[in-house]
């Protein structure tokens, strides 16, 4: 009988070699820098075997400034508006890490009162930053639902940006020694209204999100990275924590008065697409609890509590950096200054620079349909990236 | 302090009919808009409410400004230039001009304006057909609106005040740093006295030169109408003049 | 200290005195909460960052930065611990005639791109990258654009 | 045809209605149905044609032309021509409302308000209509120009055709075919070829990829939309479309026994019609525009119209399957059935705006496999409750 089988076996054998031998052809998509998916000016070239991406590399530069060059020709209160300009969604925190950066090369320490102000700006620049996140998600699932929704939500934390400090979005508001000027009247009671009014309307757009069950479907078990990869590659932020890296600068490496305001630090050791989502949509939670908190501090300084100290205008000559908690990961400004008022060099470390280029490992084995929903979890800004 | 989205989620996949929930809240905010009004703004018809402080272009106020070009050097996109100007007596004086295109709407030039003249203003239509109507003479600059909110006062605690226990103690940043004369560099050449705009500094006679015969003349710096603006520093020749700074 | 067994928290000191005793060229420049600042001479780039990145569980590097400082460049690397959040920072001088240093994109995935773009800016050569292009800049640019030597409009 | 030369005086002796009823021409259409559309065109070639005839004997008096015109045979032609523009119009106004309805409806789900330029955002529609016309014509220089051109031109006129073709009443309808539901089955089945082969004629990555796709989704949802055909024909004993609403009438609507099919069914002619959450084929997240992308201008706006065109189909069939048709349940026929057809279609077309608003977009491998695991097994359950019912006799105490 074996005799009878061995040679069907044998042709069988030969036929699945040819199937593993046979190649199909890949080819590689290049999608942006005019494309919808990108959001911003960018390139990703993916290789496709068919539907499946196998490859993926992308390409930046198209926005490059020179930033960090221009700042060497400016006095130190003029980059705090370009600053601003690093990134539109998270301006607040760049003016902020700047100005963090060069108090700490002229060794003051700001009144309390700026710290929580800083905080409560940082954090709304957080939320904001993450609705946008939220909303380019949405659309790159394909319900444009979300995006109008988280997009309605943000209005109101820009309206209070307005009434801070009157801009939407550039808001320069920091300054070297403290913030521009004191809360507003009422301030701390729109703050507050603002905030549970968001929590609420967060709920609905969970119910979007999490409550479809093609939503969950299109983000859960794909593009696995773990912890290893996710803190070899350079992954900061959200992203890393979806992968279980339990660290954020704020809890850990504790800046301004982090280290006063009681919070949580989301940690997800799935490490898929869905699990960065989630990190993202709690810390918008916790960020409002931040706020609670250091609103009612700032109420018990009082109103006349010092909120800028004057700053000198040459920086002594020395090297320092600081870094913090962006939106998006860690970022990092590297001063060097040579005791005149303008910077010798100043280096920003940009966390979507070094997340994107882990796109390879992100979009590896992930269907075309799924490389936005995969690299949207990086959200994407060209300003810091690109400087 | 809990978590309170990752207690509640993610739901178990076994819930069945798992798409009904989004609709059930898309259908409820219909039914909310169609009666409501939504939430978008007509534009071109009705505009948002903006508060003072709203960083629109900036305005000055013609007779209030002494044109001492502190807006010109503070603003990071140099679109701001000190140009002469006709006052209201016939005299020439100096007075800035704003290019909007340029113009990043920071609000430095109101923010580090010694006499309030420069001021932030809420217009931000400023739409025009060519790149030279964007120019903003000093003229063109005013704003007649203007309120007590939109100077934005420049407003410090000093370090030493906070070390004294005298935190609340607030001061204007222009009345505090004042240049400092270097005595052996000075040559006397009155450029400072001349570029000074609230005519601060006067230029006394201080004995004789030995060699030629001639006066030496040394500036005298009045602290009260000086505004730190600095100009003085910047155009002297020998770098007699220094900032120095209260901290 | 042993200084070949493997620290997961390592505090400053312990930092401090490790590098110290393994590599004597290293020299620690300073240290304050939960920041180290240290030396090297650039031929043991690679071996101390392994060391770091092996024993001291020190997972993540941040950035590497150059600086042109006229006579001499100098990179420098931030590296982080994910358990304790400890910071090192590592300089390493290289000349301008010679302007070469180690990659240690082997051991930090992540720095691949941040060393592509310290040579496009700076025209410091890491040996052993894997793809050293141009990133930021178009390829056809010829010179280091973040150089002193490179002078902007309005700059002296 | 010998005509015989009458003398005319006045143009009431052209345009004459009295005593001719349009079913009485030895030449009418449609056998023995009255059918509105071409009574109304009928009407309007006799005003028309008489008046031409009229002015033509005016200046050659005696001709035989003018007697020619309003012969039985010419009468009948020349009206089929005005009843084609009557039923296309009408069709075309109603796509227009189903597009002006989800703009606003997705807008105000959306918290916006949606298209507001004059009658509510109406004219929208005839602005973006004229934008598309006006603009300039592009081809593309590597395109197969022979299929890139046919294609999309079939694809529009498959779906105008297919809208054309559905009956909005008894007395509006352009053929009685027995197999009516099977025609419009075959003509909805027929576009996702034209755009597999227009995707791969685009010389575009986009484009095939979107073609591809495209021809897996008709794959995948063809087999349980036919089932569900099949088993409603079951129900009511006839593919005739007339037949079917009538056997409504007489019992219940079908979406009561027939609840897993019509959900079923609703979702896969939102599948055949492209929309949300099924539009893989033209996936704008990751395809920016799938088939269409290297369509430019009028070509494109076609396109998008012929999209409407075929929603509109899917909701009006899920109208006649499932929802009793142009007949309410007590009423019957009403006065105007046409008007109970679309509000009806209209309805539908409103659960898949909802159905738009609220999901997101299927990955492609999940289309198949809803199509092929999902949908595929409950039509079915579906057929084989509907045999046991049939079989139970149950529709026989109704």
């Amino acid at each position: 009988m074996a005799d009878s089988i061995a040679p069907i076996v044998a042709a069988e054998e030969k036929l699945q070699q040819q199937a593993d031998k046979m190649e199909t052809d890949k080819m590689w998509i290049i999608m942006g820098p005019q494309h919808p998916f990108s959001h911003g000016l960018w390139t990703l070239k993916i290789k496709v075997d068919g539907e499946i991406c196998v490859d993926a590399e992308p390409i930046v530069g198209y926005l490059h400034r020179g930033w960090e060059k221009e700042t060497e020709n400016r006095t130190y209160p003029k980059i705090i508006p370009m600053a601003d300009r690093l990134c539109y969604a998270a301006s607040m925190t760049y003016t902020h890490l700047y100005c963090m950066t060069v108090e700490k090369a002229l060794g003051m320490d700001i009144p309390e009162k700026a710290k929580y102000i800083r905080i409560v700006a940082d954090e709304v620049c957080r939320i904001n930053s993450h609705l946008m996140w939220l909303a380019a998600v949405g659309t790159d699932l394909g319900n444009l639902t979300v995006f109008l929704w988280a997009m309605r939500e943000r209005e109101y934390f820009l309206d209070l940006n307005v009434k801070l400090c009157g801009a939407r979005m550039t808001t320069n508001y920091p300054r070297i020694g403290g913030v521009r000027n004191d809360t507003t009247e009422l301030f701390d009671r729109d703050i507050l209204r603002t905030v549970d009014r968001f929590e609420k309307a967060l709920w609905e757009i969970i119910a979007l999100m999490d409550d479809s069950s093609i939503i969950v479907s299109r983000m859960k078990g794909i593009s696995y990275i773990t912890r290893e990869q996710a803190a070899n590659v350079g992954l900061t932020g959200p992203a890393m924590r979806g992968c279980g890296v339990d660290f954020d600068i704020r809890r850990d490496d504790p800046y301004d008065n982090y280290d006063k305001v009681d919070f949580e630090v989301p940690v997800l050791t799935e490490g898929d697409s869905y699990a960065r989502y989630m990190i993202r949509t709690e810390e918008m939670f916790q960020s409002c609890e931040i706020i609670r908190q250091a609103v009612k501090k700032i109420q018990a300084l009082g109103k006349n509590a010092p909120y800028r100290v004057k700053a000198p205008s040459r920086v002594p000559a020395g090297t320092h950096f600081m870094r913090m908690e962006d939106p998006r990961g860690e970022s990092l400004m590297y001063l060097v200054s040579d005791g005149t008022d303008k910077p010798y060099r100043l280096k920003v470390r940009s966390p979507i620079f070094t997340n994107v280029s882990s796109a390879k490992l992100q979009c590896q084995g992930v269907r075309i349909a799924d490389v936005p929903a995969v690299l949207a979890q990086i959200d994407m800004c060209l300003g810091e990236t690109d400087r | 302090m809990a978590m309170k989205y990752l207690e509640k989620y993610p739901r178990s996949t076994a819930r069945g009919l798992w798409v009904i929930k989004p609709q059930w809240h898309v259908l409820k905010l219909f039914a909310k808009t169609v009666f409501h009004r939504p939430v978008t703004v007509l534009y071109p018809y009705e505009k948002e409410w903006v508060p003072d402080n709203y960083r629109g272009r900036p305005g000055l106020d013609f007779d209030k400004c002494v044109g001492c070009g502190m807006c010109a050097r503070m603003c990071p996109t140099a679109c701001i230039k000190i140009v002469d100007s006709e006052a209201a007596d016939g005299k020439t004086v100096k007075r800035p001009q704003v290019n909007l295109g340029r113009c990043a709407m920071c609000g430095y030039c109101a923010e580090y304006c010694p006499v309030d003249a420069m001021t932030v203003t809420p217009e931000y239509e400023l739409a025009e057909f060519t790149r030279f109507d964007l120019l903003y003479g000093p003229r063109r600059l005013a704003y007649d609106k203007t309120t007590e909110g939109m100077k934005v006062k420049l407003e410090v605690t000093l370090q030493s005040d906070i070390d004294n226990g005298n935190a609340e103690r607030r001061v204007s940043v222009f009345s505090l740093d004042r240049p400092e004369l270097t005595d052996a560099k000075c040559i006397g050449c009155k450029k400072c006295a001349k570029v000074c705009p609230v005519d601060a500094i006067q230029m006394v006679e201080k004995g004789t030169n030995e060699k030629t015969g001639k006066p030496i003349l040394r500036p005298v710096i009045d602290e009260v109408k000086c505004i730190s603006c600095s100009n003085c520093i910047d155009d002297c020749p020998k770098d007699a003049l220094v900032m120095k700074e209260v901290l | 200290m042993d200084t070949s067994a493997v620290y997961q928290k390592p505090t400053e000191e312990e930092v401090k005195t490790l590098l110290t005793e393994r590599f004597p060229e290293v020299e620690v420049t300073g240290t304050e909460a939960r920041r180290v600042f240290a030396k090297l001479p650039r031929e043991k780039v690679r071996e101390v960052c392994q060391y770091i990145h092996d024993n001291l569980s020190f997972e993540h590097c941040s950035t590497v930065i150059g600086v042109d400082y006229v006579d001499h460049l100098t990179v420098v690397y931030h590296l982080s611990n994910y358990w304790n959040g400890l910071m090192i920072e590592l300089s390493a001088d290289i000349p301008n005639d010679d302007p070469h240093v180690d990659s240690v994109t082997c051991i930090w995935e992540g720095v691949n791109w941040h060393e592509r773009e310290t040579w496009e800016l700076f025209g410091i050569v890491f040996d052993g990258h894997p793809k050293l292009e141009r990133l930021l800049t178009p390829q056809t640019y010829e010179f280091f654009p973040f150089r002193k030597s490179y002078k902007l409009r309005g700059q002296e | 045809m010998i005509s015989v030369v009458v003398e005319y005086t006045s143009i009431l002796d052209f345009i004459d209605f009295n005593g001719q009823y349009v079913m009485d021409n030895a030449y009418y259409p449609f056998e023995d149905v009255y059918n509105l559309p071409f009574a109304i065109s009928y009407g309007l070639w006799k005003i028309i044609g008489g008046a031409l005839a009229w002015l033509i004997n005016l200046i050659f008096p005696e001709n035989p032309v003018s007697d020619w015109l309003m012969s039985e045979p010419v009468c009948v032609l020349l009206s089929l021509i005005i009843f084609m523009l009557i039923v296309f119009i009408v069709v075309f106004v109603c796509t227009l409302i189903s597009l002006w309805m989800e703009r606003k409806c997705l807008g105000r789900m959306m918290d916006r308000r949606g298209t507001m330029v004059g009658m509510k955002g109406f004219l929208q529609c005839v602005a973006d209509g004229l934008k598309t016309f006006m603009k300039e014509n592009t081809i593309p220089k590597k395109v197969d120009n022979m299929t890139y051109m046919w294609t999309v031109s079939l694809v529009i006129g498959v779906s105008v055709l297919l809208a054309c073709m559905i009956p909005l009443s008894q007395r509006w309808f352009v053929v009685n075919y027995d197999s009516g539901l099977l025609i419009i089955m075959a003509f909805f089945a027929l576009a996702p070829f034209f755009i597999l082969v227009s995707g791969w004629s685009q010389n575009n990555k986009y484009a095939m990829i979107g073609g591809m796709r495209a021809a897996e989704l008709m794959i995948s949802y063809e087999v349980p939309m036919l089932i569900m055909i099949a088993t409603t024909a079951l129900l009511a004993g006839s593919f005739n479309i007339g037949d079917i609403v009538d056997a409504q009438y007489e019992t219940v609507w079908y979406f009561i026994p027939q609840i897993i099919g019509f959900i079923t069914f609703f979702f896969c002619a939102t599948a055949e019609s492209e929309r949300v959450p099924f539009d893989i084929a033209e996936a704008e997240a990751e395809l920016v525009e799938g088939w269409q992308t290297e369509y430019a201008g009028m070509k494109w706006g076609l396109i998008m119209l012929a999209d409407y065109f075929r929603g509109y189909v899917a909701c009006a069939m899920v109208t006649i399957m499932y929802l009793g048709g142009w007949a309410l349940p007590i009423i019957g026929n009403g006065p105007i059935p046409e008007i109970v057809f679309l509000l009806k279609t209209w309805f539908v077309f409103f659960l898949m705006i909802l159905v738009r608003a609220a999901l997101g977009r299927v990955r492609p491998d999940q289309i198949v496999n809803i199509g092929w695991k999902v949908f595929m097994p409950l039509s079915v359950i579906n057929l084989a409750v509907v045999l046991l019912l049939k079989v139970g006799g149950f529709f026989r105490w109704l």
